[in-house]
C-alpha cells in the first residue's frame, strides 16, 4: 500500500466517497458531520501516541469521504475501545462506535491495515468463541503465539499463571455450542443475502 | 570653546555672496513694491554705526535701496509677523527677509496661526554666518566673530522661501561649541548642573530682552507677568529667576527655531540659547521633531501618537 | 512622628481614575504614609508644569502625577499630551538639575487602589531617604549673586561661555 | 470672599476614629476667610444639612468648605444643600478626609495634621471659587440622518415616528444601500428585499421625512442642538415634481449597454435610469458621463418620450441649507476590492487570486445579486464566465480580513455568517452541486448563528475545510483552488466552478473627508470612532453626533438596525428638552489677551475651540481670536494647560484656585 | 436464614481463569451476606472487545444469546467482569433504541430478543439493592488504616447513557462501598484512565505505558493498594506489574485486590478463600501490616 497520509487531497464529488460516510454513520449509528474539529476526542485519548491519524483526524477523513486515507493507517487498530472519546464529545459524535464501525469495514475487506497482530487477536478471540464457547486465555496466548511468530512472548509468565492457577490447560466445549456455532451462521447467512451489515 | 582646549586656529569666512544678496534684495523689493504685490517689506537697513545693520520696513520702492545684507543682520525679522506687532501688520500684505534660522521661525509662527503663508512674501537669503554678540559690525566674518549658532547650522539655504538670494561660499568646519558644551553639562551631577544655572540665573536682571526679540514671545500678556495668580515672582531675585527662565524654556519647548536672539541679545551674557537647544534635542530624540524645518499643522505638544514613550511613568 | 524627616509630597491626580483609585484605597481600607496631599483635576490634561514648579518652591519634597492608563482617559485624549507635556518638562528639570528622583508619573486606574498604595508609599519612603529638597526653598531666601563658584571646573566652563 | 463655613463630619465614627475632628474645626476657625466652623456626627444625614444651612443663613457664608467623605459620593448633596440655602452650588467643596485620610492613616496625631491640611487646601480654593451658572443650548428638533441603508432608514423612522423632522441624505440615486442588494438574510433566510422595501417605501410617504436623494453633505457648521448643513443636490436631469415613474424614458434609452452597479455590474442599464425597479424614490437620473446627449449632444430621445416634460438636461446641482440639531451618521461600508492595490495603502492585496481577474472569481456581493430573485439572473447561479451552473463552488473567508500585512488586522464579522448562508442558498438551487468551504474560525456570536452555520454543514453538506486557500489559478474552464486542511494537515486541490471571495467589510469611500467635515474622530482604517467603547458605543466624542451601523465597524443588519435605533433614542432623549443644560466646567476665553496661536484648537478633543474673528465697528478684521463653544466643551482642561498665555481658564479648575491651593503647602 | 436478596449470575470467561480469585472472593462475600447467586447455566462468552471491535452485529447476537439464556434463572442478572457488565448494558440498550438492529440480532438468534432484566453490576448490588448501611453493619473486621486507590478503569462507567452505574466522569460507587469497610479511599488522578485492555495480548507495549502511569498515580496519591473490579484491568495492573517494573524502573509492589476481596475479608470471610495466593503482587505483607490477617 502507498502511503498516502501526506500527499495532496484532490476534492470532488467524485473523490469525496460519501457511500464511505453513509456507511460509517448506518454502522456506528453516530453522525460524522456533526463533529467540528474542536479536539477533545484526541485531547483525552490514551493511544494517541499510538497511533498515527489522531482520533479527530480520523473523524475529519470521513468527513470528506477519505476512506483509504482511514484504512490505511494504524490508529483504528490501536483504538482500546475505552469510550473516552465517545464520552466526553461535546457533539456526541460516538467515536467508539465509528471505530468499530471502521475496524469492521476493513475487516470486510480484509483490510489494507498494516496492525495486523490486532486483528489476529480478534480473530483468534472470535474463533475460540465459535470452537468452544467460551475464551479460553491459555490458548489463545498460545495461537496467537504460534500464529503471530512470537514463540516466546511473555513465555515468562505462562508457568507463572499456571502455577497461580490462573490459566487451565485443558478445556472443555460449552454444551450448548451448537447454538453458537447456529448463531455463526445465521449471521453469515444474513450477510450473504445482504439482510446485515 | 572646544572639548580639546586648543584655541581654533582663526578661519576667515568668506562673505562675497552678501553683496550679491543686497542686489538681489534691492531689486526684488523694489519690484514687489512696484507692482503692488505687498504694501511693506521688512527687511535691514546700515546703521549709523560703520558696518553695522538695523530693521527697517519699507514701503516706498524709492527706499528699496536702503536695503542691505551683511555679517551684521543678526535680527531674527520673523518677529515682526506675530499678531503681537499690530501696527506692522496693518500695513497690509508684507514681504520679509529672512535667513535660514529665521525662516524655521516663520514656519513655526505660520502653524501657530500667526499669519497664512499666502499673505507673506519671503525672500530667503543664503547665509554663511552672522556676527557674534558684541563684535564690531565692520569686523570680518571669521571662526572668532561668527555667532555660536552659526556654527552649527543647518539651514545655510532657506529652503521653501518665495525667492532665494544670494549664493553660498565653501565653508569651513568649525567647531559645534554649544553642542560640545550640552555634552558637558549632560555629563555633570544635577547637582553640579544647578549650581550652574544658579550662578547664571541668578544674574539675570529681568529686563526681558529675551522675551521682547523671541519671535514666539508673542503673546499678548505674559504669564509670568500675571499677578492673580502669580505663577512667577516678577522681581529679579534667583527664585523668580529660576522660575522665569524654566517656564521659557517650556514654553518654547518644540517652539523655538533656533534663531538664539535671546542669547544674543542677553545683556547678562547668559546662554539662554543652551536651554533652547536641549529642549530641541529632546524633542527630536523623542518624538523625531525638529521645528520649523516645515510648516506643520501641529506641534509635537500639541500632539501625541498613543505609542508615545511612557517608560517614565509607573 | 515615627521619623526624623516627614516629606512634603504633592499629588496632582485626575479625578476620574487617580482620585477615583486613591478613594478605593480608602474604602478598602489600605494603610499608607499620611504625607501627601492630593490636588484634584479633571484630568491629567489639565496640569500645567507651572504648578509642579510651585509646588517646588512652596517646599514639596516629592511631586507625583497621575492619572488613566492610557486609551482610558475619560476626555479621550487628556493623557496622551499629558504624557508629552511632562516627558519634556522632566528632561527640562533635569537639564536644570533638579534628581528626578522626586518627581513621579504613574496611571492608577479608578480600580487600582492597590496600586496607589504602593505608589504613594514607595514615594514617601524613597524621599524620606532622599532628605528635603532644598534648592527652590533656598532660592527664595538668596538676594543675589555671591560672585562665587564653588567648583573649579564649574568656573572654567563659566568663564568659557 | 472671606466668608467661609466649615462643616467638618465625624461620618459616625469612620472620621472621628482617628482624626480629631474639634482640633480640626479649631484648626479651621483660625484660617483666613473662616467666618464659622463646626463638626458634626452625620453631615449628610437631614439634621446635618439643616445644620449646613442654618450656618449659612446665620452667618451669612459666602463659601463652604466640607470636610467629610470623597466628593464622588457626597459632593452633589452638598451643592444641593448649599444651593437651597441660597448659595451658588458651586461655591461649595468638599474636603475628602475619609477616604483620602482617616480610612488609609492609623496615627491619630498625623491623620489629624493631614486633615487639617486637606481642609486648609480646600478653604483656599473656596476663596478663589466662582459663582458658575449652568450653560444653556437651544436645541433645534430636527435630525439629519446621512445614509439611507437600513442604518439610516431605520434611525430616520425612529426618529420622525416620535414627532421630531427627519433630513435623510443618500448619495445614491435611490435609498435602500446594501441590504437592498442581498438576495436571503441570515439566520432566517428571510428575503431580503421583502423586508426591506416596505421600510424604504415608509421613508417617503412620512410627513416627517425630508429625503434628499442623489445628494451629498457639502460642510458642516455650528455644533449639538444648532447644526446647519448644506447639502449638495446632484442634478439628476429629471424633474421629481413632474416625472410619474412611468418608465418609458429607460425603455426608449438607446443606450443600454452600461454596466448596471447595482447587480455588480452582472447586467446592464440604460443611461437614464433607477438602480433597482423597487427604487426610492421611483425617479429615474440621467448618467451624464455615458448619456449620448451629454456626450455629444446627438440623442435627447427620453426628452421626447417623457410625457409629463420631467427631462430637464439643463438640470444643475443644487446646494440647499438644513437646520438641524442632530446628526446621525449612516454611511456603511464598501467591500475590499481584490482588483487592485488601493494607492497609498499598506495593503499588499491578492495578486493569488488573481486581481479581479478571473471572471469566475467573484466577491460575496456578487454572489448575492446572482442568488437574489430579482437580481440579473433572476436567482439562477450561474457562473459569469460562460453562464453554465456551477457544481463545484468553493468559498473562501478572511480575504483581506485578519491580514494584518496583506489586507486589514480586524475581522469582518459578518462573512462567517454569509458564506454559510451562501452554501445553503447554492445547495437550494442547484441539488447536485457540492460547496466547498475555506475557512479560519467560523465567528458565529449571535442568536441562532452557530446553530445556523452548523446547519449549513450538517443538512446542507457544505464541506468546510479549516485552512486557508494558497492560491486559485484558471485551467481550461475551471479554477483551481489550491488549500490545505490543517485538521488533516495535508494539502487540497479542488477543480471548482467558481469560487466566491468573502472580501472584507471597509468604511465607504470618502468617509475620512466626511468625518473631517463633521469634526468627529475616526481610526485608521477610516471606521468612525464612538466616544466610548463600552459606555458610549453610539456616540461620537463630538456632540450631537451620533452613528449607525457599518460606518462605526463591520455589522449584521440586526446590530446595525439595533445601533441606529439607539442612536435614535440618543436623539430623541437630546430632543426631549428645548434647552441643553450642560455642567459649567466649561473653558472660557479671554479674547483680550488671546493672540490665536490656536494651540487649544489643536489638543481639543471635542472639536469644542473654533476661531472668532474680532472685528472693529467698520467690520474690519482686527484679529482672530480663539472660542470655546460652551455647548461642545466637556470640561478637560487641556487646553489650559497648553495655552502659554492662559487666556483659556477651565472654570472650577482656574489658575488661581489650583495656586491657591499650593500657597497652603 | 432466608437469603435477603436473589440474583443469577454471569460469571464471564476470565473469573473461571484469570479472574478466578474474584469469583471465588464474590460468591464468598455474597454468602456472607446472605445474598443469593445462581450462575447462569452455559452461558456464552460476550464476545467481549474484539467481537465489537470488528462485528458489531455478532457481538450484540452473543450477547443477547446469553440475556435469554439468563431469563430462565430467577433475579436481577448480576455480573462481576466490567467489560461482561458494559457489553450485555450496550447491547440492551442498543437493541432498546435501534429497530433494525433488534431485527437483525433476533434473526441472527432466532429468537425474540429480552430487554427486560436488569443487569446490574456486584458495586451496584452492593451500593444500592444491599444498601451501604447494611454493608457497614455487616463489616466485623473492619479495613482501618488501608489505603486504597480505587480504579475504575473505562468500562464501569462509560459511555454516559449505557452502564448508568454511577457518575461518568467522576463516580464515587467504588469510594463509597470500600469507605463502609473503614478503609480509607485516596484521591488521585487516574481512576478513569483506560489501562489498554486487550491490547495485552497483541500489544502488550501499549499496555505497560498505561499501567505504569496509573501505577505511579496511585504511588503519587499514597494508595497501599488498588482494587478494581474488572478482571482484565487486573490482569493488566497485577499480572504485568513485575513488567512494568522493569520496564520503566519505578518499583510499586503494590498489591492489585478485586474489591469482593477486600469486602469479603472484611466481613469476615476467611482470607484462605479470598485467593490471595493467587494475586502476582503478594498482598501478604501489606495485609499484615495493617493488620488484616
Amino acid at each position: 500500500m502507498k502511503n498516502i497520509k501526506n500527499t495532496k487531497m484532490e476534492l470532488s464529488q467524485e473523490t469525496m466517497n460519501v457511500g464511505f460516510i453513509k456507511k460509517v454513520e448506518a454502522l456506528s449509528g453516530s453522525s460524522v458531520r456533526r463533529c467540528f474539529q474542536c479536539g477533545k476526542c484526541s485531547a483525552g485519548c490514551p493511544m494517541r501516541s499510538f497511533m498515527d491519524h489522531p482520533p479527530n483526524r480520523i473523524v475529519r477523513l470521513i468527513q470528506l469521504g477519505q476512506w483509504e486515507r482511514v484504512l490505511a493507517g494504524r490508529s483504528i487498530w490501536y483504538c482500546a475501545s475505552c469510550e473516552t472519546c465517545s464520552t466526553r464529545c461535546p457533539n456526541k459524535v460516538d467515536l467508539a462506535a465509528i471505530m468499530d464501525a471502521l475496524r469492521k469495514l476493513s475487516w470486510d475487506a480484509d483490510g489494507p491495515s498494516k496492525e495486523s497482530y490486532v486483528q489476529l487477536a480478534n480473530k483468534l478471540f472470535i474463533n475460540n468463541i465459535k470452537q468452544y464457547g467460551r475464551q479460553y486465555e491459555m490458548r489463545l496466548a498460545a495461537v496467537f503465539n504460534v500464529k503471530s511468530g512470537q514463540f516466546l512472548k511473555d513465555l515468562m509468565l505462562g508457568p507463572k499463571l499456571l502455577s497461580k492457577g490462573k490459566l487451565k490447560m485443558f478445556h472443555s466445549k460449552n454444551k450448548n455450542l451448537a447454538e453458537i456455532e447456529k448463531i455463526f451462521s445465521r449471521i453469515e447467512e444474513m450477510r450473504k443475502k445482504g439482510d446485515a451489515p | 570653546m572646544k572639548s580639546t582646549g586648543k584655541p581654533e586656529p582663526t578661519v576667515t569666512i568668506d562673505t562675497s555672496g552678501y553683496a550679491v544678496a543686497t542686489e538681489e534684495i534691492r531689486s526684488e523689493a523694489k519690484r514687489l513694491l512696484l507692482e503692488k504685490i505687498v504694501d511693506a517689506v521688512v527687511g535691514y537697513q546700515s546703521g549709523r554705526r560703520k558696518g553695522s545693520a538695523v530693521p527697517v520696513i519699507i514701503t516706498d520702492p524709492a527706499q528699496a535701496e536702503q536695503l542691505v545684507f551683511s555679517p551684521a543682520c543678526v535680527n531674527n525679522l520673523s518677529i515682526y509677523l506675530t499678531k503681537a506687532k499690530k501696527e506692522i501688520r496693518a500695513k497690509g500684505k508684507l514681504a520679509v527677509v529672512a535667513k535660514g534660522c529665521d525662516l524655521r521661525a516663520l514656519a513655526g509662527l505660520m502653524g501657530e496661526s500667526q499669519f497664512k503663508r499666502e499673505e507673506v512674501v519671503i525672500i530667503g537669503v543664503t547665509c554663511a554666518g552672522v556676527h557674534s554678540a558684541g563684535v564690531q559690525p565692520n569686523e570680518p566674518l571669521t571662526s572668532a566673530t561668527i555667532a555660536k549658532k552659526c556654527r552649527e547650522c543647518s539651514v545655510h539655504i532657506p529652503e521653501g522661501a518665495d525667492l532665494i538670494v544670494g549664493k553660498l561660499p565653501l565653508l569651513p568646519d568649525l567647531t559645534p561649541t554649544e553642542k560640545e558644551l550640552l555634552e558637558k553639562l549632560d555629563a555633570m551631577t544635577p547637582g553640579e548642573r544647578w549650581e550652574y544655572w544658579k550662578e547664571q540665573f541668578t544674574r539675570c536682571i529681568r529686563c526681558l530682552a529675551c522675551r521682547q526679540v523671541c519671535p514666539f514671545c508673542y503673546c499678548e500678556q505674559c504669564l509670568c507677568d500675571r499677578g492673580r495668580p502669580q505663577a512667577v515672582d516678577t522681581s529679579p531675585r534667583p527664585s523668580g529667576n529660576m522660575g522665569w527662565h524654566i517656564v521659557r524654556a517650556m514654553h518654547l519647548a518644540g517652539r523655538c527655531s533656533g534663531c538664539a536672539e535671546c542669547e544674543r541679545v542677553c545683556p547678562m551674557d547668559i546662554p539662554l540659547n543652551l536651554l533652547n537647544r536641549k529642549m530641541a534635542q529632546e524633542l527630536k530624540e523623542l518624538y523625531q521633531y525638529e521645528a520649523g524645518l516645515t510648516p506643520q499643522e501641529k506641534g509635537p505638544l500639541t500632539s501625541y501618537d498613543e505609542k508615545d514613550d511612557q517608560s517614565f511613568i509607573k | 512622628m515615627k521619623h526624623d524627616f516627614e516629606p512634603k509630597i504633592v499629588a496632582f491626580v485626575c479625578t476620574w481614575c487617580t482620585y477615583a483609585g486613591a478613594d478605593l484605597a480608602g474604602t478598602s481600607r489600605m494603610l499608607y504614609p499620611s504625607n501627601v496631599r492630593v490636588v484634584k483635576f479633571p484630568c491629567t490634561g489639565r496640569i500645567d508644569p507651572v504648578f509642579i514648579l510651585k509646588a517646588f518652591q512652596k517646599g514639596a519634597d516629592g511631586i507625583l502625577v497621575s492619572g488613566c492608563h492610557p486609551g482610558d482617559c475619560h476626555y479621550m485624549a487628556g493623557n496622551f499630551h499629558a504624557r508629552r507635556r511632562f516627558a519634556v518638562f522632566r528632561k527640562l528639570l533635569e537639564f536644570i538639575g533638579v534628581d528626578l528622583n522626586r518627581l513621579e508619573f504613574s496611571w492608577v486606574s479608578a480600580a487600582e487602589g492597590g496600586k496607589w498604595v504602593e505608589i504613594v508609599t514607595e514615594l514617601t519612603e524613597k524621599i524620606r531617604s532622599m532628605g528635603p529638597l532644598t534648592q527652590f526653598t533656598d532660592l527664595n531666601d538668596e538676594e543675589q549673586w555671591s560672585g562665587a563658584l564653588s567648583n573649579p571646573e564649574l568656573k572654567a566652563v563659566y568663564d568659557q561661555v | 470672599m472671606s466668608r467661609i463655613g466649615v462643616f467638618i463630619c465625624h461620618c459616625g465614627e469612620n472620621i472621628s476614629r482617628t482624626v480629631d475632628v474639634e482640633q480640626v474645626a479649631q484648626a479651621a476657625r483660625q484660617m483666613v476667610g473662616v467666618t464659622y466652623a463646626c463638626d458634626y456626627k452625620y453631615m449628610c444625614s437631614d439634621p446635618g444639612q439643616t445644620l449646613l444651612k442654618k450656618a449659612v443663613a446665620e452667618h451669612r457664608l459666602e463659601g463652604i468648605v466640607v470636610a467629610a467623605c470623597s466628593p464622588r459620593m457626597h459632593e452633589k448633596t452638598f451643592r444641593n444643600a448649599a444651593q437651597a440655602a441660597g448659595l451658588n452650588p458651586f461655591l461649595c467643596e468638599m474636603a475628602n478626609i475619609r477616604e483620602h485620610c482617616s480610612w488609609v492613616h492609623d496615627d491619630r496625631v498625623e491623620a489629624t495634621a493631614k486633615a487639617t491640611d486637606i481642609v486648609h487646601m480646600l478653604v483656599e480654593r473656596v476663596r478663589k471659587n466662582k459663582k458658575l451658572i449652568p450653560i444653556t443650548v437651544p436645541v433645534t428638533k430636527r435630525a439629519l440622518i446621512i445614509g439611507g441603508g437600513i442604518a439610516g432608514i431605520q434611525a430616520a423612522l425612529d426618529i420622525a415616528d416620535c414627532g421630531h423632522q427627519v433630513v435623510l441624505v443618500e448619495r445614491e440615486p435611490s435609498i435602500g444601500g446594501h441590504m437592498a442588494m442581498l438576495s436571503e438574510t441570515f439566520p432566517t433566510l428571510d428575503c431580503s428585499q421583502c423586508i426591506m422595501t416596505p421600510r424604504m417605501v415608509d421613508v417617503v410617504n412620512h410627513p416627517k421625512i425630508t429625503l434628499h436623494t442623489y445628494s451629498e453633505i457639502e460642510s458642516v457648521d455650528g455644533y449639538i442642538g444648532n447644526f446647519s448643513i448644506t447639502i449638495k443636490k446632484k442634478a439628476r436631469s429629471v424633474d421629481m415634481a413632474k416625472c410619474t415613474g412611468c418608465g418609458v424614458c429607460m425603455e426608449k434609452c438607446p443606450q443600454k449597454k452600461i454596466p448596471n452597479e447595482f447587480d455588480k455590474n452582472l447586467g446592464f442599464r440604460p443611461a437614464i435610469y433607477v438602480p433597482f425597479p423597487q427604487a426610492v424614490p421611483n425617479t429615474p437620473v440621467i448618467d451624464r458621463e455615458h448619456c449620448t446627449k451629454f456626450i455629444n449632444g446627438k440623442c435627447g430621445v427620453c426628452q421626447k418620450v417623457c410625457g409629463p416634460g420631467a427631462v430637464d438636461y439643463e438640470q444643475q446641482d443644487e446646494l440647499i441649507v438644513e437646520q438641524v440639531g442632530a446628526i446621525v451618521v449612516a454611511t456603511g461600508f464598501k467591500l475590499y476590492d481584490i482588483t487592485e492595490k488601493p494607492k497609498g495603502s499598506a495593503i499588499k492585496g491578492y495578486g493569488e487570486f488573481g486581481h479581479g481577474k478571473i471572471p469566475d472569481v467573484i466577491d460575496g456581493l456578487t454572489f448575492e445579486r446572482l442568488a437574489s430573485a430579482s437580481g440579473p439572473t433572476g436567482g439562477k447561479i450561474i457562473r459569469p464566465s460562460d453562464g453554465k451552473e456551477p457544481k463545484q463552488v468553493v468559498f473562501v473567508q478572511c480575504v483581506g480580513s485578519r491580514a494584518r500585512e496583506k489586507g486589514i488586522s480586524y475581522c469582518s464579522k459578518v462573512c462567517c455568517m454569509y458564506t454559510a448562508k451562501h452554501t445553503m442558498l447554492y445547495k437550494h438551487k442547484v441539488h447536485d452541486g457540492q460547496a466547498y468551504v475555506f475557512f479560519m474560525d467560523a465567528r458565529t456570536p449571535g442568536k441562532s448563528y452557530d446553530e445556523f452555520w452548523r446547519r449549513a454543514i450538517e443538512e446542507e453538506e457544505a464541506v468546510y475545510i479549516r485552512g486557508m486557500v494558497s492560491r486559485v489559478y484558471q485551467k481550461g474552464d475551471k479554477v483551481v483552488v489550491m488549500g490545505s486542511d490543517i485538521a488533516v494537515g495535508v494539502q487540497v486541490e479542488i477543480e471548482a466552478d467558481l469560487v466566491v471571495l468573502a472580501t472584507a467589510i471597509q468604511p465607504r469611500d470618502g468617509a475620512d473627508t466626511l468625518a473631517q467635515k463633521l469634526g468627529i474622530s475616526y481610526d485608521k482604517y477610516n471606521f468612525y470612532s464612538e466616544a466610548h467603547a463600552k459606555l458610549r458605543p453610539v456616540e461620537c466624542a463630538t456632540a450631537g453626533i451620533y452613528l449607525a451601523g457599518a460606518c462605526q465597524g463591520p455589522k449584521d443588519i440586526p446590530d446595525t438596525v439595533s445601533q441606529a435605533s439607539a442612536a435614535a433614542a440618543k436623539v430623541m432623549t437630546l430632543f426631549s428638552k428645548d434647552q441643553l443644560e450642560r455642567e459649567p466646567i466649561v473653558a472660557r476665553v479671554n479674547e483680550k489677551f488671546c493672540v490665536g496661536c490656536l494651540a487649544c484648537k489643536k489638543v481639543c478633543a471635542y472639536g469644542a475651540v473654533e476661531e472668532k474673528e474680532i472685528r472693529d465697528r467698520q467690520g474690519n478684521l482686527i484679529r482672530v481670536v480663539a472660542y470655546v463653544n460652551p455647548g461642545v466643551c466637556s470640561g478637560c482642561g487641556t487646553c489650559q494647560a497648553t495655552c502659554p498665555s492662559k487666556s483659556v481658564e477651565l472654570d472650577g479648575y482656574t489658575d488661581e484656585q489650583v495656586m491657591a491651593m499650593l500657597e497652603t503647602l | 436464614m432466608k437469603n435477603v436478596l436473589n440474583y443469577s449470575y454471569y460469571p464471564g470467561c476470565s473469573l473461571h481463569a484469570s479472574g478466578k480469585e474474584y469469583d471465588e472472593s464474590a460468591r464468598g462475600l455474597f454468602k456472607a451476606l446472605k445474598i443469593g447467586l445462581q450462575e447462569v447455566p452455559d452461558w456464552f462468552c460476550c464476545g467481549a472487545t474484539p467481537a465489537h471491535n470488528v462485528d458489531e452485529l455478532l457481538s450484540l447476537a452473543l450477547c443477547a444469546k446469553n440475556l435469554e439464556l439468563a431469563d430462565a434463572v430467577e433475579g436481577d442478572l448480576a455480573v462481576a467482569c466490567a467489560a461482561c457488565f458494559s457489553r450485555l448494558k450496550t447491547t440492551q440498550h442498543k437493541l432498546g433504541e435501534n429497530e433494525s438492529k433488534r431485527k437483525q440480532v433476533e434473526q441472527a438468534i432466532d429468537a425474540k430478543v429480552s430487554l427486560e432484566k436488569p443487569v446490574k453490576h456486584l458495586l451496584e448490588i452492593l451500593a444500592r439493592d444491599f444498601g451501604l448501611e447494611r454493608l457497614h453493619k455487616a463489616v466485623s473486621k473492619p479495613l482501618n488504616g488501608l489505603k486504597i486507590a480505587p480504579y475504575y478503569g473505562c468500562l464501569l462507567t462509560r459511555p454516559p447513557d449505557v452502564p448508568q452505574l454511577d457518575c461518568t466522569e467522576a463516580p464515587t460507587i467504588m469510594e463509597q462501598v470500600l469507605e463502609a469497610t473503614g478503609a480509607e479511599t485516596v484521591p488521585w488522578s487516574h481512576r478513569l484512565e483506560c489501562c489498554g485492555a486487550n491490547f495485552t495480548l497483541s500489544r502488550p507495549g501499549v499496555v505497560l505505558k498505561l499501567t505504569g502511569d496509573i501505577l505511579a498515580s496511585a504511588k503519587r496519591a499514597g494508595a497501599d493498594c488498588l482494587v478494581v473490579a474488572c478482571p482484565l484491568c487486573h490482569g493488566n495492573l497485577d499480572i504485568r506489574q513485575k513488567e512494568i517494573e522493569e520496564a520503566t524502573g519505578e518499583e510499586y509492589h503494590m498489591p492489585v485486590f478485586y474489591i469482593t476481596q477486600l469486602l469479603a475479608l472484611a466481613c469476615g470471610v476467611s482470607p484462605n478463600k479470598l485467593g490471595f495466593g493467587s494475586m502476582i503482587v503478594n498482598p501478604m505483607p501489606l495485609l499484615k501490616e495493617k493488620n488484616l490477617i
